[in-house]
């Protein structure tokens, strides 16, 4: 390739951008629109899937040992448990400390429990948190056959919701954030497709003057590439600097929900989004210019 | 240079616009192609440089098969005509200037040298003035000439016009001849579509007379009307 | 208007559907694409509100009364409480019955309370309901005057957290919609200008030989209304179906989360989507030829 | 009919199209406009059916003065004129007699009518046999008749026909003329912008020829040069 049309090329795209400056405006306006939507459900699946992930993660075991279990047996005890596959977390609970819990769950009529002071019915117990909530059945069915353990006790009904409803979370996301692609694919292509249309009959004026299918082509190609990097930048810093806000507020006044502020996750979301951008852009042009080359 | 052999061409709505032609141009000549309105003038032309593909027959152009070429090769083979189209075909986005630059770009030609042509060849055509306007700002018969300039800039070794004076008044179209004539003079083969009969009976040169498709007359140094 | 014109601008508008038939494609696409969008966020912000409303219903509060009420105080606080402003529902516990229900709390160590039968330390009590959480703050502090009420509690801190959170479902789901509304308009519009755009020359002949602008412009009134119509059609079917079949899905796997299948809510949600369909297809149309009319 | 009072038109860009024409043109005249390519006969035309606005002074077409028009009446000064373009500005999408009838249906006639009307006026121009086919299908001259076609088929009190045998050869073009004098005879004024130097020297009617925008020539019964 030559210089020279190299310099062509960069010229061409420019100015083709300045001239169809109307089209261009459409282009970048539709590839925006599209990808803001399809960023803000991304972080939207994002942070539900982190909150599923939250729920899943608060559903404990409690292991209840047998009255009289030396203090010997309770360490090696919480060392077996330890050693399970999926254990993340094993806290040993007193008797003493269950009934002070108990008292505090009790709040202001807490002098109920006062008589069992002297002579405490609870038995000494270990809670137990798991990677997955799914781990929970299996991990809870072991504990119970180890020596010492009296018996073993989970949310049985709500770990089986609580995986149910997770689960289609993240299947409903997945499924949203597919036909959310696709649809940002089909918009954008569309605009693009339509903007070559409108420029049909160049396109063959320029083939019947010897013109490669790669000369008429990459300038159009070159275009694409910065409509759709203009569109998906626009695009990014709504959905960076929106999404900021939007968690700040919510940190504000709903200090109990944990939104996903990982700069890793958004910095790849949004990366992905420029990539996308760039892609339909390219691609798109490099498609819809294809018919009208046959000439 | 040009060779066609029992070339018919039916469009796809049925009209049969060529009809068993053949016809054989060689190079450096310079040949009128005449006939009424809807005779096939222009599809003949069109046939050369590949916008129509023959329905029967063979166009062979430098010892090669229009028809069977490459995509790849198509081109290079358009590269070497200069055509001036019936209906101008200036890109309407493109200043005059680069409009006629375009047939250089085309062809990888330097920045330096496209500075250089593209006056030169406006100023044949009498157009220096009106470089850096858009074809929707020219006159019909400016329009016809940037044609005319974009199409000769190449040097090309094949220059078909397409009814190139149709929007000219007499002067211009007589200097524009000239023009023609020289650089069929300098060894580029022209062929000609026209209905400008004053011209064709001056200039003596080859005629050919398409009727309804076919050939009815070839004719060395003949004029518009058959004479016979 | 003569019968001959009105004949012509049908006519026209469909032969112009049929010949730029790839241009009609696209904005279909483009009304059904946007519209799908717009229709599904709109049930899931419909759902979410649901949602809402049903975590808010269930916000309780519980009136402790004085030990040694009379049965007919009880029966006449009843009657004091019901006529409060906002409750929807009071529920009389005794002392027995709160027992029990503790018991079973319990579960399989319900005899840690076995001690308390002969001496219960439970209170009588009511469980008030009412019709907003955001009514309940008042309600309690009105209760608590009442004569023979000892303490009057609410789960303080979820309330507040559960309007809170309630109050953002709602503000982000309006924002949702309108910014989707305000996406869909955008991309179609657009596309519908672009197709008139690619068509500016013909308007232009069309204003030279005569025609008025109403003559030009109703032609491409009508197809753009055919155009929302059939896009808008299209999508409203798919939002319909695929909602139904999404719905029973959930209703199987999830039999406890309560989706929104009201069809006077899912009517007049469809009836709204086509509305805006048929009303950006005429309007994107008539707006579009505006600025090329001027010849 | 028609009066330029001092008009002048300078375009966007800064040319001066027209400069101060002064031009009476009566009811029932029959008028060549001639002049070097780039005169300014297409502004001139232009400026009759409000394509373009004079810059400076009135153009009055039937006592009405064509700019102050209010915009609800261009469609029906456009109507009383039958316009040929030399860019021809067929409409693309539409068939050769559905391009033709679109000039009657502006106007509201009925279907009947239109279906009566269009063939006759499609076999003046002798495409009859072309009716059913898209301008895109049509030779450059076949095309160039679809406009005089409709141009005429209105009846319009006024023809301005801008190079309208620019794409025909000889013999159509003589019909075409006898055409438009029959036409003309009917008491239809005509202005025609033309290079023809033989229709114009033959018919020995009005010329009025421009230059660089200004009026150089108005002779009755002249010819395409200046005799003098
Ligand atoms: N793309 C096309 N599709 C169908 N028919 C066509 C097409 N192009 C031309 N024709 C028909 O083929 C015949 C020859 O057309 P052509 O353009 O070659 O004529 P021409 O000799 O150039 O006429 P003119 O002097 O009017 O330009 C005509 O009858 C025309 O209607
Ligand atoms: N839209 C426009 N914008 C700017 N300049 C224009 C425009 N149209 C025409 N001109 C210029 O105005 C001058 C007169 O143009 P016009 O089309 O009237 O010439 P003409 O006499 O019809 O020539 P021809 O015989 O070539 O058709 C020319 O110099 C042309 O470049
Ligand atoms: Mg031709
Ligand atoms: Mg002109």
């Amino acid at each position: 390739m030559r210089l020279s049309t190299i310099g062509y090329y960069f010229r061409e795209a420019f100015s083709s951008l300045v001239r169809n400056s109307w089209l261009s405006l459409a282009s970048v306006g539709t590839v925006t629109v599209s990808l803001l939507i399809l960023g803000f459900s991304l972080l939207l699946v994002l942070n539900a899937d982190r909150m599923a992930a939250t729920l899943e993660s608060s559903v404990e075991i409690s292991a209840f040992l047998h009255s009289g279990v030396k203090q010997a047996q309770i360490t090696s005890l919480e060392q077996e448990i330890k050693a399970l596959p999926g254990v993340t977390e094993v806290r040993y609970v007193s008797k003493e400390q269950a009934l002070t819990e108990m008292r505090q769950s009790f709040g202001q009529r807490k002098d109920i429990l006062d008589g069992l002071d002297k002579d405490n019915p609870l038995p000494d117990a270990f809670r137990i948190k798991t990677q997955q909530a799914g781990q929970v059945p299996g991990v809870a069915a072991k504990i119970q056959t180890f020596s010492g353990v009296d018996e073993v006790r989970y949310g049985r009904g709500v770990v089986e919701k609580l995986l149910a409803v997770t689960h289609w979370i993240r299947v409903a996301g997945m499924a949203i954030m597919i036909a959310l692609a696709a649809a940002a694919v089909f918009l954008i292509s569309t605009t693009i497709r339509m903007s070559v249309f409108a420029r049909r009959r160049e396109i063959s004026i320029m083939k019947f003057l010897g013109a490669t299918n790669w000369f008429v082509r990459f300038p159009f190609l070159l275009e694409g590439m910065v409509l759709g990097l203009a569109g998906s930048l626009l695009a990014g810093l709504a959905v960076y600097f929106g999404y900021f806000s939007l968690a700040r507020h919510v940190n504000e006044t709903l200090p109990f929900i944990p939104l996903v502020t990982g700069m890793q996750y958004l910095l790849i979301m949004l990366g992905g989004l420029i990539a996308l951008g760039l892609l339909i852009g390219a691609l798109g042009s490099a498609i819809s210019i294809r018919r009208f080359l046959n000439v | 240079m040009i060779r066609f052999y029992g070339v018919s061409k039916v469009y796809q709505n049925g009209v049969t616009a060529l009809n068993n032609i053949n016809l054989h141009i060689r190079k450096g000549e310079f040949l009128f192609l005449v006939g009424p309105s809807g005779a096939g003038k222009s599809t003949l032309t069109k046939l050369i440089f590949r916008e129509e593909l023959p329905t029967r027959g063979q166009v062979i152009f430098s010892g090669k098969n229009v028809a069977r070429m490459r995509h790849g090769e198509i081109p290079y083979l358009r590269r070497k005509i200069g055509m001036v189209f019936q209906d101008f075909r200036l890109l309407p986005q493109k200043k005059v200037w680069e409009n006629v630059a375009f047939a250089l770009e085309v062809t990888g030609v330097s920045r330096r040298e496209i500075k250089r042509r593209v006056p030169e060849a406006l100023k044949m055509v009498g157009l220096e003035d009106k470089a850096g306007m858009l074809p929707t700002q020219l006159s019909g018969g400016e329009q016809q000439r940037v044609g005319i300039a974009r199409a000769m800039i190449n040097n090309p070794s094949l220059l078909v016009a397409d009814e190139p004076t149709g929007n000219l008044d007499p002067e211009t179209s007589w200097e524009l001849m000239n023009l023609f004539q020289e650089i069929n003079q300098r060894g580029t083969t022209i062929i000609m579509a026209t209905h400008a009969w004053d011209i064709v009976d001056k200039l003596k040169k080859r005629v050919v007379a398409l009727n309804c498709g076919q050939i009815v007359r070839d004719e060395e140094g003949g004029g518009y009307r058959d004479e016979a």
